[in-house]
Formats: C-alpha cells, structure tokens, sequence
C-alpha cells in the first residue's frame, strides 16, 4: 500500500482564547486517488480541519505528515502548500486581481514562472475547464457560477497534487453544480469535498465522511444520518422529487 | 482583532452612566494636558490609577493596552535627555543629559500615561455601541454618531474579509517580500477591501430604506440611573476644578 | 502616524481641536443622507487598510493610506478619519482624547489637499492615473509629515531634530504609500471605476 | 377573487450601462395566503426581481402595483416598503447595528414608534422566533444562523404584510434549516421565497416558479427540470437516500 499523501494523527485544536477543542484526537487518511465528501453541521470545524491541513490553524497537539514527512514549521508549510489546492468556501474571497487571467497566474507567479509561462498556464487552465473566453473578464463583476470556476481555475493552476474543496456549491444553481461534476469527475486528481447536498457528494465522491465532536465519523453513521433527515422532511406536504 | 473585554466588567465605573463617563474623561483629559507643574501632574497621575482601580481592571490587561505608549516613552528617554539643550545634569561619556531634558521627558511620561488610564477607566470600559448612545445624548451631530456606529459595525466584517484575501493569496505561494510584485499584490488586497465596502455599503444602504429609513436618525435611549451618578460626576469635577486651580496658582 | 497624548502644547493641541472640528463640520456637510453608509463603510475600510504590514527590507511598517481615502472622498475623507482614529484609541489606545484634534489634522488634512490636486486626474489614461495617484499616496505621507513636525516645532523648539528625524524617516514609507496608491487606484479605474469621484463641476465630493 | 398584494405587470429592467434585460416583459401576482417558491440559475435576476417590487430598481417599463394602487415614485414606494419584508442574500448587509436589539427596533422606530414600544414589539419578535437571549448580543459576533434568525426578526418586527425571502437558507446546515421550516410553516404571512434547495423549498411553499430570459416560469417546467436533474445524477454511482 502507498503512503498517504495527507495524513493527521491525533490532531487536537481549540481557537486561541476558547476553551472548547474543535478539533479533538483528529485522525484522517488521505491517500492517492481518494475521492472523499465531508457532510457536517455548521460549526462543526471543517473549515477548521481544511486550514489545519494547510498549517494555517497551528494543532495544539498531534502530527501533521504531508507526502510522506512530518510538517510542523511555517517554512514546511510554505513548501507543500502549493501542492495542496485549497478552494475557499467563498469564490470572492479568493479572487483579489483586476482580471481573470492576472487571478489565476497569481499562483504560478508565485511559484517562479516568468511572466509569460504563467500566462500560458492560466490560459491553458482555463481552456480545460471551458472559460477561455473570460480570461480577459474583470473578476468581480462574474456571476457567482463563474467565479466558482474561476477561483477552481487559480487553484488548479498551482498543479496541486490534492484539492481540498471548501462547499463548492453553496449558492450554485443545478446548472452550475452539474458542471462542476463533469469537471471534477474528470480530473485526475485526488480530492476531499466539504458540502451540506448529499447528491452532489455521492455524485463526486467514493466515500462521505462527517465530524462530531471534533472528531471524522466514518461512512455508515453518515448514511443513518442522512435517512433520519429526509423522513423529518416528509412530514410537510412535499411534492416527489 | 477589535475585542471589547473591558466593557465585559461590572464594576462601580461600568455601571455609571455612559453620559457621565464621556464628560468626566474629557474634562479630566484635557486640564491633564494642559498642566504643566509636577506636584499637580503627579497628583493626575494618582487620580488616575483610582479611577483604573474603581473599573476593577487588572494590572495585565492595563499593561498590555499601555504598551505603545510605553514604548514610546522609552523611545523618548532614549533621545530627548541627550538633544535638549540647557543646564547638565549628567555626563555620560560623550553624552550630556540635560536639566531641562529630563524634565520634559518626566513631564510627557506622566501626562500620556495618566492619559490614556483616564481613557480606559472611563470610555474603553464601554461598548462602542454604548458610547455612540452617551454622544448622541450628548448633542453630538447625528450624522457623526451614526458614521461612527456604522464604521465599527463593519471594521470586523471587512477585517475578516481582509484576513480571507490574505489567506488566499497565501496558499497560492504568496511570501511577502520587498519588492514590486508584494506591493502590488497588497495594494490589490487593499484595492478589493474598498471595492467591496462599496458595493456592501450600496446593499446596506438598500436595506436600511427597506425598513424605512427617511433621513432622520432615531435610537434606543436608554440612560442608565444610578445614585452615583451625581456623585461621581461631583466628585470628578471638584477634584479637577481644585487641580486646575492648583496649576494656575503654583505659577 | 500620529503624536502620542502629553507631548502637545495647549496651544496646539487646542488648534488642532480647531480645525479638526471645522474640517469635520464641513466634511459632514457635505455628505447627503444617500452617501453617508458610503463613507461610514469606506471609513472601516480605511481603518482595516491602515493595519496591513508590508515589508521593507528585514522590518515592516504599515499603510496608511489617507491618500486613497482622501481620493475616494474628498472632503468626507474628515470625518471618516476622524472617526476611524477615534476607533483606533478606542481599540488599540494609540492615543486619547486630547492628541485626536492634531491627529485627525495630521492625517486628514493631505487627504483633502491630495484630493483638490489629484483627482481631475484620474479620469485620463492608465499612466496618468498611476502618475497621480503616487503623487497622492506619496504626497499625502509627505504632508502628513510637515504638519506632524511643524505641530511638534511649535510645542517646542527642541523638537526641530525629531521632525527632521520624522520626515527622513518616512521617507520610504512615501516611496511605498506612493507605489502601493497607484496600483490601488488603477485597480479601482480597471475594475470599479464607479468608485472614483466623478469629474467635479458635475456633482460635489 | 380578493386583489393580489404584489401586482407586477410586463416590467422590464436592465440595469444602467448593460444592454441586456435582466426582467423582460415579466408579469406576476402575490395573492394573500400565497406561499411561493422561486428557484432559477445564478444570474437569472430573482434578486433583481425583489429589488424591482422594492422600488430599489426601477423598471424600464411596466407598472407595478402593491396593495391595490400604482407605484412608481420613490414617496410612493416609502409608503408601501415597510409593510414588505425583503430578507437580503447576505444577512450582514441588513444588520447595521451595533446590538440586536437596536437592529430589531430601527424598523418600528421609523415606523414612529416610540423608543419603548419599539424595545416591546422588538423582544416580542425575538422571543417568537425563540431568540429572546441574544436581545443585547453584539450583532457581528452572532453566528451564521443567528445573523439569519435576527435579520428574519428585524423584517417581522415591521409587521409586514407579505415577506420576500433571499436565500435564507445558502450555508446554512439542517439544523438551522429545519428551524426556519418549522418558523416559516408557523407566521401567518405571505411569502415569497429564493432558494436554490428543492428540499426546503416544497417544505415550505405551495408552488415553485422559476425565471428563464427574464420572464416567470410556471410551476411544471420546474417540475419537469428537477426530474431531470434527478436522473442526470443517476448516472453515477451513488447512495440511495
Ligand atoms: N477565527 C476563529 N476564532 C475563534 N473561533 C472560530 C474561528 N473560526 C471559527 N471558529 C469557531 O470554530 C467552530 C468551527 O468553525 P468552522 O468554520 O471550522 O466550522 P465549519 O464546519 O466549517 O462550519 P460551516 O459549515 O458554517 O462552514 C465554530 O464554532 C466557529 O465559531
Ligand atoms: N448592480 C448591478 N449592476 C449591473 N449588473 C448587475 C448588478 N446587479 C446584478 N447585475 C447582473 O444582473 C444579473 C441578475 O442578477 P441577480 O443578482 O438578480 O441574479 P440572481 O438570480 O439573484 O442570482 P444569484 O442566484 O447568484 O443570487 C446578473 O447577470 C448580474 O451580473
Ligand atoms: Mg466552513
Ligand atoms: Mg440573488
């Protein structure tokens, strides 16, 4: 068997100045290939585990081994995280450049690229997920479905050895998610999902973790879960979907 | 980043009227400023420290709020003895401190400190929402009150939103350094943060007409009664009257 | 930028008290019920702005950024600074109540300045801009420098070497305010142009 | 038949600078007791659309009337806005101040009311929809769920004949969902609700219409799409639910 390329063992967190552990004895196995959904309340410190994993959220114990050795510094931080491509819950934060192609040559700018190879590779990106044509667009004024794509396309850009999804749905019409589940079952890349809609889970993904108290429930508790909410839901006059 | 942790208290101080408390740090903060005789500055400065007892307050969080001043004071020591000139009072090597040196450093010192303890006694130990209430009882322009509210009610928003840029930009590799590419990169950071308190502002304003907003600001007024009131508002004003007179005729 | 509590002569703390409360008269004045979460809302963003550190060199200094404020404002700039600078003695005790009359002219004033010399600039092309608004970014610091030392020189002669001292000592931070305003302004003419005063004659700051 | 509340008739709308018609020859009608759905892509213009019965965009042509009389002027829409509840898409947008009470009162205190009885009316919102305990919370400090249960409190509190909702459910988690269910199932009130979950949706409205080029979709096309959408995700492996 491979080595994982994230791996969490014991992970505990409480925000600084809070008392309450958001994350507690966390452990969590990402290997190659995984195609993970993670369903959880609000609250419940998924952001938190997706900030962990990228050294912004410092555990308060536990170890951190991100492909293959141990990272606990900001300077071995720094090194893997542009491997890991990490989508923000919402596309406008991670959009601060005048126009697309500037937006999504960001990363590679950062990672060394010359001006003219980033924008190759923007422009590349963009072409596979279908939005050439916005590249020259000014990124505030997108919709909201577009700036998703967009904001996936800067992250791809980085060539990120594992994506780490933050609700990528949240406010998308079925058109939109449709899309992104054409792109994401097309990619070649492993990937952890966070979203509150168990179709677009299952339609992307192999297994759908959850947190409870601090901690990932495996993939049966999820699915009692999800039975005990559509029955609540039945109770209202509600027509067949 | 902005925490209100001194207005969670409850002591004598917290629970004088918010009115009270605004009149009494202007009043004592500017006859402060404006004393120059050490007997009296020092004198503030005692005053000063009951009134950060009376809030209950701890040494630490006093502390902690007091350090750019303090560091500033240092600062001062540092440069001011040795640059003014006057009588000697010290060689030190090459170095002269000088009478008069001493003596202004000493004076900035007590007032800035007493100062702001003034300040935290008395206004930081109020919510801003509180204080924005005291200034509009106080006749204090409507519309000031107002753009003072509203801007505190939107720095965390736009804080956070600040923090969630910055954090974007740096998982795509960004490592601040001193060149063209880091600051442009924050002045579009920045460039963002205006763009959209703009845009935000637009929508605010949208609601507020939408729960019929006219022009006219009204509020919740709520003073709070308190036998200390009076007293305390006495008191203050009679210790700052005898120190001010005290100042006037020690020249 | 700003001069601590207690260093202040009466005198100037008084003219300073001044003019910051006829700078902000006016400000208000000017702003209409229609504008006024405008200004309240770009005032938190100032606020927020002015506590972002960029590197220079192996320390960092933070924004200021009273350029771009006094651009996007014109004259409201006042009060928004004001109010901004009461919330940060309020939060962080950068200062009191008495150093706030000088403080707010110290920063607000260039503002204005900036804003009657700049902005008819910034509706031309996209080097004009730039070229205007590092003017405003760097000359509003540079401003906000004379005023902060003259303040000082008028408290006490002595204080000639530490204005001299504050001047050069910003003299990088110009440098950056400057870069750091055009960027930011062309950014606004490319993506919200909106957000820019439009050409005066046609509608007041 | 009683005279609809919301009487829309071919309004137009393009916002200024843009060529296209965001609201094209569009026509609809809120009866009282009206509990409807709305559910279309992103940029479809369903915020637009409540702005427009606002006053806060003015249609390019078309004539709107609201309890029965015409309205076109800015006095006009004054007079009719409080007795609107427009829930924003972004609850931070709607509560502008500093305490939850304050904010719940600002309505009832434009109303004319005096301070007191605008402090009465704004605790018994909130202890209707069982948030008495946060009357003096900080409003910026409030969780997701709590900024929407407030910002839904501050339209109640201006007694509004019919309310128009946003979004009220985009990040929220079930939880806070099945609340504002078992809330929106319990006002007396007519309503007029965005969403963009099926789910919520029928739970909670008796129709579900949709936009499409401008114009109002009745409630079988929509049908018709969802049973769409339902087979399209079919396709993949996924969990019966
Ligand atoms: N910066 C912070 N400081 C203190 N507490 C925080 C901070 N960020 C989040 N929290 C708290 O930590 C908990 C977990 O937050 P987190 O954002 O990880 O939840 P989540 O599962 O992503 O929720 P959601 O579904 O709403 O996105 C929450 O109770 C939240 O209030
Ligand atoms: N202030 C504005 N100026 C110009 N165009 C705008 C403005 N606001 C919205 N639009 C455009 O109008 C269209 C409709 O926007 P609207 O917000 O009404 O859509 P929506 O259906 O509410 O979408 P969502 O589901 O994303 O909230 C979009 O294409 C948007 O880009
Ligand atoms: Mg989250
Ligand atoms: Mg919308």
């Amino acid at each position: 068997m491979t080595n994982p390329i994230i791996k969490l063992e014991n992970i505990s967190f409480a925000y600084p100045g809070a008392t309450e552990k958001i994350l507690d004895s966390l452990s969590l196995e990402v290997y190659h290939g995984d195609r993970i959904g993670m369903m959880a309340p609000n609250g419940s410190g998924k952001t938190t585990l997706f900030h962990t994993i990228m050294g912004l959220c410092r555990p308060d114990s536990g170890t951190i081994e991100i492909f293959g050795s141990p990272v606990s510094t900001e300077q071995e931080f720094q090194a893997v995280r542009s491997r890991i491509g990490l989508m923000f819950q919402d596309a406008d934060d991670q959009l601060f450049c005048p126009t697309v192609v500037d937006d999504v040559a960001f990363g590679p700018l950062n990672l060394g690229l010359s001006a003219d190879e980033a924008r190759d590779r923007a422009r590349e990106v963009l072409a596979t997920l279908g939005i050439a044509d916005l590249e020259n667009a000014i990124t505030h004024r997108l919709s909201g479905g577009q700036k998703r794509l967009v904001a996936l396309a800067s992250v791809l850009a980085m060539e990120p050895s594992v994506l780490l999804l933050d609700e990528p749905t949240a406010g998308l019409d079925n058109g939109v998610k449709e899309k992104l589940v054409k792109i994401l079952n097309h990619l070649d890349i492993s990937y952890v999902v966070i979203s509150h809609e168990f179709n677009f889970l299952t339609a992307i993904t192999d297994r759908v973790f959850s947190m409870e108290s601090g901690k990932i429930l495996s993939d049966d508790e999820v699915r009692i879960h999800q039975h005990e909410h559509m029955h609540k839901l039945g109770n209202h006059p509600h027509k067949h979907v | 980043m902005i925490s209100e942790a001194l207005a969670q208290g409850d002591s004598m101080i917290h629970r004088l009227d918010p009115c009270v408390r605004v009149v009494c740090a202007f009043g004592v903060s500017f006859a402060l400023a404006l004393s120059e005789q050490f007997g009296v500055l020092g004198l503030y400065l005692v005053f000063a420290l009951v009134l950060v007892a009376l809030a209950s307050l701890g040494a630490g969080p006093v502390l902690k709020r007091l350090k750019p001043v303090l560091l500033f004071v240092l600062m001062i020591w540092v440069i001011l003895p040795f640059t003014h000139e006057g009588e000697p009072l010290l060689r030190l090597g090459p170095l002269t401190m000088t009478r008069p040196g001493v003596e202004l450093c000493l004076r900035i010192t007590i007032k800035s400190v007493s100062i702001l303890m003034v300040f935290i006694a008395l206004l930081a130990t109020m919510t801003v929402a509180t204080l924005g209430q005291a200034l509009h009882r106080l006749r204090v322009p409507d519309k000031l009150v107002f753009l003072l509210l509203m801007t505190y009610r939107y720095i965390a928003v736009i804080q956070e939103e600040y923090q969630r840029l910055l954090r974007a930009a740096r998982f795509r590799g960004f490592v601040p350094g001193t060149n063209l590419h880091s600051y442009r990169t924050y002045a579009y950071l920045a460039g963002m943060l205006f763009v959209r308190a703009s845009l935000r502002a637009q929508r605010v304003h949208n609601a507020m007409l939408c729960r019929g907003f006219n022009g006219t600001f009204r509020s919740l007024d709520s003073p709070l009664s308190n036998r200390l009131n009076p007293v305390f508002m006495t008191g203050v004003s009679a210790l700052t009257l005898v120190l001010v007179v005290t100042e006037l005729l020690w020249k | 930028m700003h001069i601590s509590e207690g260093v202040l002569s009466g005198p100037v703390m008084m003219a300073g008290a001044a003019l910051a409360v006829a700078g902000t008269a006016v400000g208000l004045k000017k702003i209409d019920y229609d504008r006024i979460v405008h200004v309240a809302i770009l005032s938190s963003a100032f606020f927020v702005a002015s506590l972002i550190h960029v590197n220079l060199g192996p320390s960092s200094v933070h924004l200021i950024l009273n350029g771009v404020v006094g651009l996007l404002l014109g004259w409201a700039a006042f009060p928004a600074i004001v109010v901004a600078l009461f919330l940060q003695a309020v939060f962080f005790q950068y200062g009191g109540i008495t150093a706030l009359g000088v403080n707010a002219v110290i920063m607000a004033l260039p503002a204005v300045i900036c804003y009657y010399l700049f902005s008819p600039f910034l509706n031309k092309g996209k080097k004009t801009v730039f070229a205007a608004s590092f003017l405003a970014g760097a000359g509003s610091v540079f401003f906000s420098c004379l005023v902060l030392g003259f303040a000082l020189y008028l408290t006490e002669k002595s204080f000639f070497e530490v204005s001299l001292l504050v001047v050069t000592a910003n003299l990088p931070v110009m440098i950056i305010e400057g870069i750091v305003t055009g960027f930011c302004v062309t950014f606004f003419h490319k993506v919200y142009p909106e957000i820019l005063p439009r050409p005066r004659g046609r509608s007041n700051p």
